[in-house]
């Protein structure tokens, strides 16, 4: 039964699709069906609902609403709510308004799936639909040609690594006929390894990590409302949910958490750098996704699923919260570059609803995002100091650029004659600040054995000193934003611009990935594509060669062998019969003569017809039949003694077959 | 056989003369020439078949090639307009080849005819071997005298209708044709272009 | 006359006649070649009827059907050569050469 | 009845052909009729079939009794998919419109005569009829390419002629090989599957097996037996071209499953490996090309041999039997069966798709379009939904048999399976990077009047992509007859 | 019927020969109805030269499965192979006389021709049953006298002289040679019927065998059209009038191919290596004749080269003999085969007035649509595409060749196919894909018909093979 939520938002989907003459309607439609969808979710998870669809022999997809996804079916559609109210206001004007409300739609269903899924096959599925959705969704503004290339960029790679899901789902069907969440455990040797690695390699794509993380900024040449969606509960929101739904299976791989934390960290502190170093309002959003989930990794990791989850709720609520106030100044200005926005005085409601997002993003508490950052703290001071020491630097920098971000986009500057948020743009934003607001009950004491439900994980004990440290590093933080801002740096860092846009650009890994596979794959096909059309012709021409040498060389043997035969027996026998007749000393008989100099002029000819011949292989093989073809119709001369010559050297050869080939 | 007899004189006589007769068919200058030594070649070969005791066959023999050997030589003057059938003329190619291959096959068989061992199982003087042809001819082989009559048959109509000067119905020539072709010569278009020339150039025995 | 010397004697025949065949140019020649290799193997019939097959009548009726076999040649083999001489004038193997290849 | 559906093409075509008043529209009629009845038949035989293992529906009669030659036809799990699927894509192709040349009824009789041909392929219980069948199908398909081809049809008609026809005489030596194997001579399938007459040693079998080998990776086509296929298929007309590929591919890895799998499986198990690897080497090399191609016909062309390297991959790891489990294998074979359906449809309608286009800017040449997807938006979804099944998105059949691929190749050769997850990703390349400069962007002035797809063509691209679709999402009620094929071709 | 060496009586089983008598005495009746029938009457002769071989086909056909074997002292067989054989080589000349009605009309020897014609079956069925090797000679010599003739049949066509000549150069040269094969055997055996050979030559002296086999298969080679005697086929196929080329290269192998499984399964295996030879041969026939084909652009001359890669195919048989018990219905079935496909092509052309150019053929199938599918089918079927005869035929010789142990001549059969198709499409490729330029004349009714009825021959052969596989696997052959 638990087939009902993603069905729900695909229903809706195809409602969108059928009230496409009236975008009102489909508008309508569209955040009814997420609403509906938030409802069945609420359902499922109320009632831990299941439910299997079988696929064939020995296969069957499987949900089960229990653990992290009692929280995520809610989630997803709850945000998406907003976002496609949003959405259906922002791009009110746009002919592929419906198409894009249609795709949000089964962008929700698949990740509803996603989350839901109690097995390998089925999240590999909605894993895979989601890639494809976010792809069409990216190059929603298909007019222009760089946003289908961003889509592709965007798509090429989370699908590379979305293989190694596909292996983990083979390995782990392969060796333990079965794919189930719950059944990983039973993995060892080298299955187990192979399934890590492939869940890893996945979701490390899918949350936009490290090396990974640059498909995000592609991913920004589509609609705001569709990074909305995409950063906060869906998609990205797809790899640390696997592994906080993997990884503690997978405990026969002992290098796995070590790895994830790994990943995480270097994720969540290079993102923050590039986050803190970016001049656009999305991308700098964008980064400090990287960063945000980079946190829930480590989480993960270090074993607090339960923190991570958390984390990944309030992330969900804030970041697609700040996401549409980017698309609301983005309205206004007509462009996501920071230093022309300033929006705090021109549209002072998007602004404090922004305000409320950065701060949470700052992990400011009272807000609820605090608590679950807190919560991750508190997990990895447990797993090493360093670990916790590096979730304090991430830390540190998400409060940086999060004041950063908060003031050069909605601080106080010159009020800006740009376009209004209409009432739903406005709502949506309300609501989901309001949210992130109400997300500080989280603090309530009371509530943590709740999560620990909610997320199917436990929360560590944190130390008392975390949180003053945490409060201490936001103040530190505030304070550098505020100095920079005096000091008009707040835009370039007074850092140079060349580091700047080198840390901004992620550290130039789009560029090693350009240098390292795309371009030597894409010369590689042109190799071999050109190597194919002439590869059988090759093979096939240095045959005809050999064949046209073997030939030239046999009939120059052949002409001095049997006439120097003919020679000799005829001077033998001009000895023996001496002076009864006068032998003809004059050239080679005809027959012998012509055939010689055919076959030359055919080799020299053949040769001519080689070197400007056609490609392929049959032809290829008819030219070398041909040129046989041809000196075969030169034994035809056409002259009757020359037929009577062949007779007789057939008849030497069948004696010498006959005699010889018993 | 012990002592030279008059037989085997005869014999060598006989054998060596026809070989050599049949040499001297193809070294003589005139086909007329030519015609009378193969004749020669095949007297003598019938000789021997006498002083083998097939003396019919030898008879035959003789007589079939007179009557034969005299319509090659007429044919050869009369119809060939070649009044110089009698002129000079060797016209040979191939020669080389042609003496390699004739004495590969004579040195082949006359191998085959001193290395092979063959049933010793001499004729029984005392048979008419006439006679036991003619049994042969109406008895055991009689299909096979009847076939070779079928034959000779056949031979005899072929033979007229393809030289008969003249048909049922006038001239054996007139519509011995393929069916035309609308756009040019019988039987369609691929003549060789260099080829017309060859035909009535003549080189070689002179005609007309 | 041993059988050997016999078969020497149709062997040189036979290899005449084929000399002949190969060697000359005009029909009429070739013809009498190939009455050469006839009239060895007429020889070698002989012989061997009297010498190698106990008098088996067949021996000789071989020898009446190789004469056949050259009797229905050479009147095949003048017949054509009228016919060809008549429309092209050609007396020798030279001069057809149109069918080939 | 199986026999009804080989036959009733047949007649239609040859009713076409002795039938000269007939008019274009009067000869689709026929033609239309003709293709129907097969499908109907087909589903009437779907619907009757019990899959209890071994052939049912099987109809025969004797025909060369002495060696053991019969007409036999009959289904089981593997060839019904197959047959059912040509009998639609036959309809299908058959409504598509296309340049007739002016010769209707010569084209919808060489149609059907193609369509009687590929249904009694996979319905052959024979190799005789098997191979009668295998070698008509190309004559069809000549005739077919070479007089309403375009570009140089007539060249590239003959090179497939020959190159496949070299091939099918290597099987034939099999065949006979096969056959004289059995005591008494027999060319009954079934009664070879049971016999076995080859063991896994011998000479005799490991020539029986590569001439098979050979014969059947011509036809597949398999690198390096390739290069036949591209020109064939960008000089065919686009029902022609979904057919070739759609069915007439088929019969190369059906030949391997029913000859070489089923009747020297212990032969089929020591080559199992270079046969994989071999796979490998297509699927991985013919995505390479088709990345570099800038004709929109001959990528998909070289998209169909990455795609039958899976099929070929599966088929192998079916028959590793010292490898693998009897689920992982029949797994594979599921796979690689439902793979070849798959392929079918997909393929069948790109290439169809391809038609539409070449009729409207006669060319394929990629750059040379832009922006179509503002004036066909059908056109465009169709190209999407056939592009993203074969690059194999999940919810779309092709995803479906290739993880049941991939499933059973890591249970036997996991560095295999892994080296041809690579062309997955750069199948997906090509075909977006082809969607995408072709069907976005700006649209130049040349195609302002560019028209979106008519009914008949839409009509026939829906029926073969709702398939698709259908497949994707419920595969179960395809799988489960396959597999009840599949379970005794692995089975002990 | 009974063929008791009874010498007193004299009694001879005359019964045995009836289809060749009635050929023969047709041939007779033809001549003097010619004499005597005024010109607008000669139509009798080719109806009564028909009655002459339904006639001559019914008695044979009486004789299927007679179970005696051996008639005339061992001369001659009744065999069933042989019994096929007549009928094969009767149907086909009945094809080839009704083709013969109107491209000799203009002809004023009608009756000579039809003469002949019987007169050439009776030589070819003389070549497929004679059991005795002077039988064997006077067929051979039997069937080139009147093919000689025949060949140069148009007294005005300066092709038909030339090809007639050549024919017969080579059919002397070839004769002469057999006949002293013919003679040593003779010396070593004593006699010259094959059953008496089979015995007398096991342990005779190799070398005289070696030279007698080698003379005497080669000689029948020349029949088959085979490899090294294979020149003559096609300036023949070019130069002979229409309906003789395709008597000439089709009855005679018939025969021909009867005489040599006779002849070698006389020859001590174990002395001479006479199978290796025949496959040699048959490699090399069908090499040759294909390559040679290749680039043919006349079809006629195409068709003769083609006839010559067929004979390889069929020495496939004569390889396999003895050792796979499918080496003689193969061997018959090929021929059957054979014969309607050769018929059906040169049909075409007789029908075509002999058109000759490749690229005349443009258009043929939009002029003549029965025609051109009639020149499909028969090449298809000499390529062996199935269903048609030609592929169970191949497929067949195929599966002899490889149970006899020769699957290296099986593969060179196969390359050869793929090859020979190159040339065969090269023909049919303008007929169907190219317009038609100019009309299209044809011969006649009778032309037409018997053209497409060895068409659906070929089609019906293919289908209902089972029938005559099943009979000629029963078939015995002599001497066995």
């Amino acid at each position: 039964m638990a087939w009902i939520v993603p069905l729900v938002p695909l229903v809706g989907a195809a409602a969108v699709v059928m009230s496409r003459r009236r975008p009102h309607v489909a508008a309508t439609v569209a955040v009814t069906a997420a609403a509906t969808a938030a409802g069945a979710g609420w359902w499922a998870a109320a009632t831990a609902a299941t439910g299997t669809w079988r696929w064939g022999e020995g296969l069957r997809l499987e949900l089960a609403v229990t653990g992290l996804a009692q929280v995520m079916v809610v989630l997803v559609p709850a945000v998406a709510v907003p976002v496609l109210a949003y959405a259906a206001s922002a791009m009110r004007d746009d002919p592929g308004l419906v198409r894009l409300l249609a795709l949000l739609q089964v962008f929700v269903a698949g990740m509803l799936q996603l989350v839901a899924a109690a097995d390998l096959l089925t999240v590999l599925i909605a894993w895979e639909i989601v890639g494809a959705c976010s792809w069409g969704l990216i190059s929603h503004q298909w007019r222009d040609p760089t946003r289908p290339t961003a889509a592709l960029h965007a798509f090429l790679t989370t699908r590379a690594a979305d293989l190694g899901l596909l292996a983990a789902a083979a390995v782990a069907l392969a060796t333990t006929g079965s794919m189930r969440y719950d059944t990983l455990g039973e993995l060892r040797g080298w299955p187990v390894h192979a399934v890590s690695v492939g869940i890893l390699l996945a979701a490390l794509a899918k949350s936009a990590q490290v090396p990974f993380s640059p498909w995000l900024f592609s991913a920004m040449a589509g609609p705001t409302s569709v990074s909305a969606l995409l950063h906060s509960a869906t998609m990205v929101a797809a790899g640390a949910y696997l592994l906080a739904r993997t990884v503690p299976e997978l405990g026969a791989a002992g290098w796995l958490p070590g790895a994830v934390v790994g990943f995480g960290l270097l994720s969540a502190v290079a993102g923050g750098l590039v986050a803190t170093a970016q001049t656009d309002l999305k991308r700098a959003l964008a980064a400090s996704t990287t960063a945000q989930y980079g946190l829930m990794f480590v989480a993960v990791g270090s074993g607090s699923v339960a923190a991570a989850g958390a984390h990944l709720v309030t992330h969900a609520i804030f970041k697609s919260l700040l996401f549409l106030g980017a698309g609301i100044a983005l309205h206004a200005a007509g462009s996501g570059y920071l230093g022309a926005l300033r929006l705090g005085r021109a549209l002072p409601f998007a602004a404090a609803t922004f305000w409320v997002g950065a701060l949470a993003l700052a992990a400011l508490p009272p807000l609820g995002a605090a608590w679950s950052k807190e919560e991750i703290l508190s997990a990895t001071v447990h797993r090493g100091a360093w670990v916790g020491a590096g979730v304090l630097l991430a830390s540190l920098l998400s409060a940086l650029y999060a004041g950063r971000l908060a003031v050069l986009a909605y601080g106080p500057g010159e009020p800006v004659a740009g376009e209004r948020p209409t009432w739903p743009e406005r709502a949506a934003v309300g609501a989901l600040a309001a949210t992130s607001v109400l997300l500080g009950v989280l603090w309530i004491p009371a509530l943590g054995e709740r999560v620990e439900a909610l997320t199917g994980g436990d929360l560590a004990a944190g130390a008392a000193w975390e949180l003053p440290v945490s409060l201490a590093l936001i103040g530190a933080a505030a304070v550098a934003v505020r100095t920079l801002a005096r000091r008009g740096h707040l835009l370039d860092l007074a850092l140079g611009q060349r580091l700047t846009a080198f840390v901004a650009g992620w550290f130039g890994l789009s560029t090693l990935a350009r240098v390292a596979v795309v371009d030597p794959v894409l010369a590689l096909s042109r190799v071999l594509a050109r190597f194919d059309d002439r590869v059988a012709d090759a093979g096939v021409r240095a045959a005809a060669r050999i064949t046209e040498a073997l030939s030239r060389s046999l009939s120059s043997w052949g002409e001095r062998t049997f006439d120097g035969t003919v020679l000799g027996a005829a001077r033998t026998l001009k000895a023996v019969a001496a002076g009864s007749w006068r032998f003809d000393d004059g050239p080679v008989d005809g027959f012998v003569r012509g055939t010689a100099a055919g076959t030359v002029l055919l080799a020299s000819g053949s040769r001519r017809f080689d070197e400007g011949g056609v490609d392929g292989t049959v032809e290829g093989l008819a030219r070398v039949t041909g040129v046989a073809g041809r000196r075969a119709r030169q034994l035809q001369t056409g002259l009757s003694h020359h037929y009577y010559v062949i007779v007789a050297a057939g008849l030497v050869v069948a004696v010498a077959v006959i005699a010889f080939g018993r | 056989m012990s002592g030279v007899t008059l037989v085997d004189v005869a014999f060598w006589v006989f054998g060596a003369g026809s070989v050599l007769a049949a040499w001297l068919v193809f070294r003589v200058d005139s086909m007329v020439r030519a015609a009378y030594w193969l004749f020669a070649s095949f007297v003598g070969v019938g000789f021997v078949m006498v002083l083998l005791n097939a003396r019919f066959l030898g008879l035959v023999l003789v007589l079939m090639m007179a009557g034969e050997m005299t319509i090659m030589a007429v044919f050869m003057v009369m119809f060939m307009m070649n009044p110089a059938g009698l002129n000079p003329m060797t016209m040979v190619h191939q020669h080389r080849t042609a003496v390699v291959a004739g004495l590969v096959s004579f040195v082949a068989l006359a191998g085959v005819g001193l290395v092979s061992d063959f049933p010793d199982r001499p004729v029984d003087r005392g048979q008419d071997p006439t006679e036991a042809l003619g049994v042969e001819l109406l008895g055991e082989s009689m299909l096979i005298f009847e076939i070779a009559g079928v034959t000779l048959l056949a031979t005899m109509i072929g033979a007229i209708a393809l030289a008969s000067k003249r048909g049922r119905y006038g001239d054996a020539q007139a519509g011995s044709v393929a069916p035309e072709l609308p756009d040019s010569a019988p039987s369609g278009t691929l003549e060789p272009a260099a080829e017309t020339s060859m035909d009535h150039s003549g080189h070689g025995m002179g005609h007309g | 006359m041993t059988l050997q010397a016999l078969l020497v004697i149709a062997a040189a025949l036979f290899g005449v006649g084929v000399y002949g065949a190969l060697s000359q140019q005009t029909f009429v020649m070739i013809m009498m070649g190939l009455e050469l290799m006839l009239n060895g193997a007429m020889l070698a019939a002989v012989a061997f009827w009297a010498q190698t097959s106990g008098g088996n009548p067949k021996g000789q009726l071989l020898t009446v059907v190789v004469m056949v076999v050259m009797a229905v040649e050479a009147a095949m083999g003048f017949a054509l050569i009228i016919g060809i001489y008549r429309i092209r004038k050609a007396d020798m193997t030279e001069k057809l050469k149109r069918l080939r290849g | 009845m199986l026999s009804a559906a080989i036959f009733v093409p047949v007649l239609a075509a040859v009713l076409l052909l002795v039938w000269p008043r007939l008019d274009e529209r009067g000869a689709r009629r026929v033609a239309l009729l003709g293709t129907a009845v097969p499908l109907a038949l087909m589903i009437v035989a779907w619907l009757r079939f019990d899959g209890d293992g071994g052939f049912e529906l099987v109809e025969s009669m004797s025909w060369i009794p002495s060696i053991g030659v019969s007409y036999r036809v009959g289904v089981d799990g593997l060839s019904l998919p197959l047959a059912a699927m040509s009998a639609l894509l036959f309809l299908v192709a058959v409504a598509y419109p296309a340049d007739l040349r002016g010769r209707p009824r010569q084209y919808f009789a060489a149609f059907l005569f193609l369509e009687g041909t590929s249904l009694g392929l996979f319905l052959a219980l024979d190799l005789f009829l098997f191979y009668v069948f295998f070698d008509l199908g190309l004559v069809g398909m000549y005739f077919l390419i070479a007089v309403w081809g375009h570009g140089d049809s007539r060249r590239s008609a003959l090179k497939f002629f020959i190159y496949t026809w070299a091939g099918s005489l290597a099987i034939l030596l099999g065949i006979i090989g096969l056959a004289l194997s059995a005591d008494p001579v027999t060319f009954d399938m079934a009664e070879l599957i049971r016999q076995q007459p080859l063991g896994a040693d011998g000479l005799r079998a490991v020539l029986v097996f590569l001439a098979f080998g050979v014969g059947l990776a011509v036809k597949i086509p398999t690198v390096p037996f390739h290069t036949w296929l591209p020109p064939a298929h960008v000089d065919a007309p686009a029902p022609a071209s979904a057919i070739l590929a759609g069915v007439l591919l088929k019969m190369g890895t059906y030949g391997v499953v029913r000859i070489m799998l089923s009747m020297m499986p212990a032969t089929f198990e020591r080559f199992a490996l270079p046969i994989g690897i071999l796979a490998v080497v297509s699927i991985v090399y013919g995505a390479l090309v088709a990345l570099a191609q800038t004709d929109l016909k001959r990528m998909i062309a070289y998209s169909s041999i990455n795609h039958m390297g899976y099929v070929i991959l599966g088929v192998s790891a079916a028959a590793a039997a010292g490898a693998g489990d009897i689920d992982s294998r029949t797994l594979a074979l599921s796979g690689a069966t439902l793979e070849m359906v798959a392929h079918g449809l997909i393929t069948g309608a790109l290439f169809l798709i391809t038609g539409s286009v070449f009729a409207r800017g006669d060319t394929y040449e990629i750059d040379h379009f832009g922006g179509l997807a503002s004036r066909a938006p059908l056109m465009t979804s169709a190209i999407l939904v056939g592009s993203f099944a074969s690059l194999g998105l999940p919810g779309l059949a092709g995803f479906v048999a290739e993880f049941q691929i991939f499933v059973g190749t890591f249970a036997v050769e996991p560095v295999l399976a892994a080296f041809g997850l690579l062309g997955i990703v750069i199948t997906a390349a090509f075909f977006l990077r082809m969607v995408q400069r072709a069907f976005f962007g700006a649209l130049p002035e040349r195609w302002a009047r560019w028209p979106d797809l008519g009914r008949s063509e839409g009509v026939g691209l829906a029926a073969l992509l709702a398939l698709v679709i259908v497949i994707g999402v419920a595969p179960s009620w395809v799988l489960d007859v396959i597999d009840a094929g599949t379970s005794v071709i692995v089975g002990p | 019927m009974n063929g008791g060496h009874d010498m007193d009586g004299m009694s001879m089983p005359v019964g045995d020969v009836t289809p060749e008598i009635l050929l023969v005495v047709g041939a007779v009746v033809v001549l003097v109805a010619a004499l005597f029938l005024r010109r607008e009457r000669q139509w009798w002769c080719p109806l009564l030269a028909m009655v002459a071989l339904a006639s001559s086909a019914v008695a044979a056909f009486a004789m299927l499965g007679g179970g005696q074997s051996s008639t005339f002292f061992g001369t001659y067989a009744a065999d069933d192979a042989a019994v096929w054989a007549k009928l094969i080589i009767l149907a086909i000349t009945a094809v080839v006389l009704l083709m013969s009605i109107e491209w000799f009309a203009a002809d004023a020897r009608g009756g000579e021709l039809y003469a002949l014609l019987l007169l050439s079956a009776a030589g070819a069925i003389v070549l497929a049953s004679a059991t005795d090797l002077m039988g064997v000679l006077l067929g051979m010599l039997l069937s080139s006298a009147t093919g000689y003739v025949l060949t140069a049949y148009h007294r005005a066509d300066a092709r038909s002289g030339e090809a007639g000549i050549k024919y017969y150069l080579l059919g002397a040269l070839t004769n002469g040679a057999m006949a002293y094969g013919v003679v040593l055997l003779f010396g070593l055996g004593g006699t010259t019927t094959l059953e008496g050979l089979a015995d007398s030559l096991i342990g005779a002296d190799r070398v005289g065998l070696i030279a007698a086999s080698s003379l005497v298969i080669v000689g029948l080679a020349f029949k088959l059209g085979a490899v090294p005697v294979h020149a003559w086929v096609p300036d023949v196929a070019d130069g002979a009038p229409g309906p003789i080329a395709a008597l000439v290269t089709t009855a005679p192998k018939v025969g021909a191919f009867l005489a040599l499984t006779r002849v070698v399964l006389i020859l001590p295996e174990d002395a001479l290596g006479w199978r290796l030879l025949v496959a040699v041969l048959s490699a090399g026939t069908m090499t040759l004749g294909n390559l040679a084909a290749l680039w043919q652009d006349d079809v006629r001359r195409l068709l003769g080269w083609s006839a010559v890669s067929q004979s390889g195919y069929g020495l496939m048989a004569v390889v396999a003999l003895g050792r796979s018990e499918l080496a003689l219905p193969s061997l018959l079935f090929f021929l059957l085969a054979y014969a309607a496909a050769n018929l059906a092509a040169f049909g075409v052309v007789v029908e075509l007035r002999g058109r000759r150019d490749r690229g005349a053929y443009a258009g043929l199938a939009t002029a003549r649509p029965l025609l051109a599918l009639a020149l499909v089918v028969s090449f298809l079927s000499f390529v062996g595409i199935p269903p048609l005869a030609g592929f169970t035929a191949k497929l067949s010789l195929f599966a002899a060749t490889i149970d006899a142990g020769y699957a290296w001549l099986a593969v060179v059969a196969v390359i050869n196919s793929v090859v020979s198709l190159v040339y065969y499409l090269r023909v049919i490729a303008p007929a169907y894909f190219e317009p038609l330029v100019a009309p299209i004349p044809v011969l006649g009714q009778w032309a037409y018909g018997a053209t497409l009825f060895s068409a659906v021959a070929v089609i019906a052969l293919g289908l209902l093979a089972g029938p005559f596989i099943d009979a000629f696997l029963r078939a015995d052959l002599l001497p066995g």
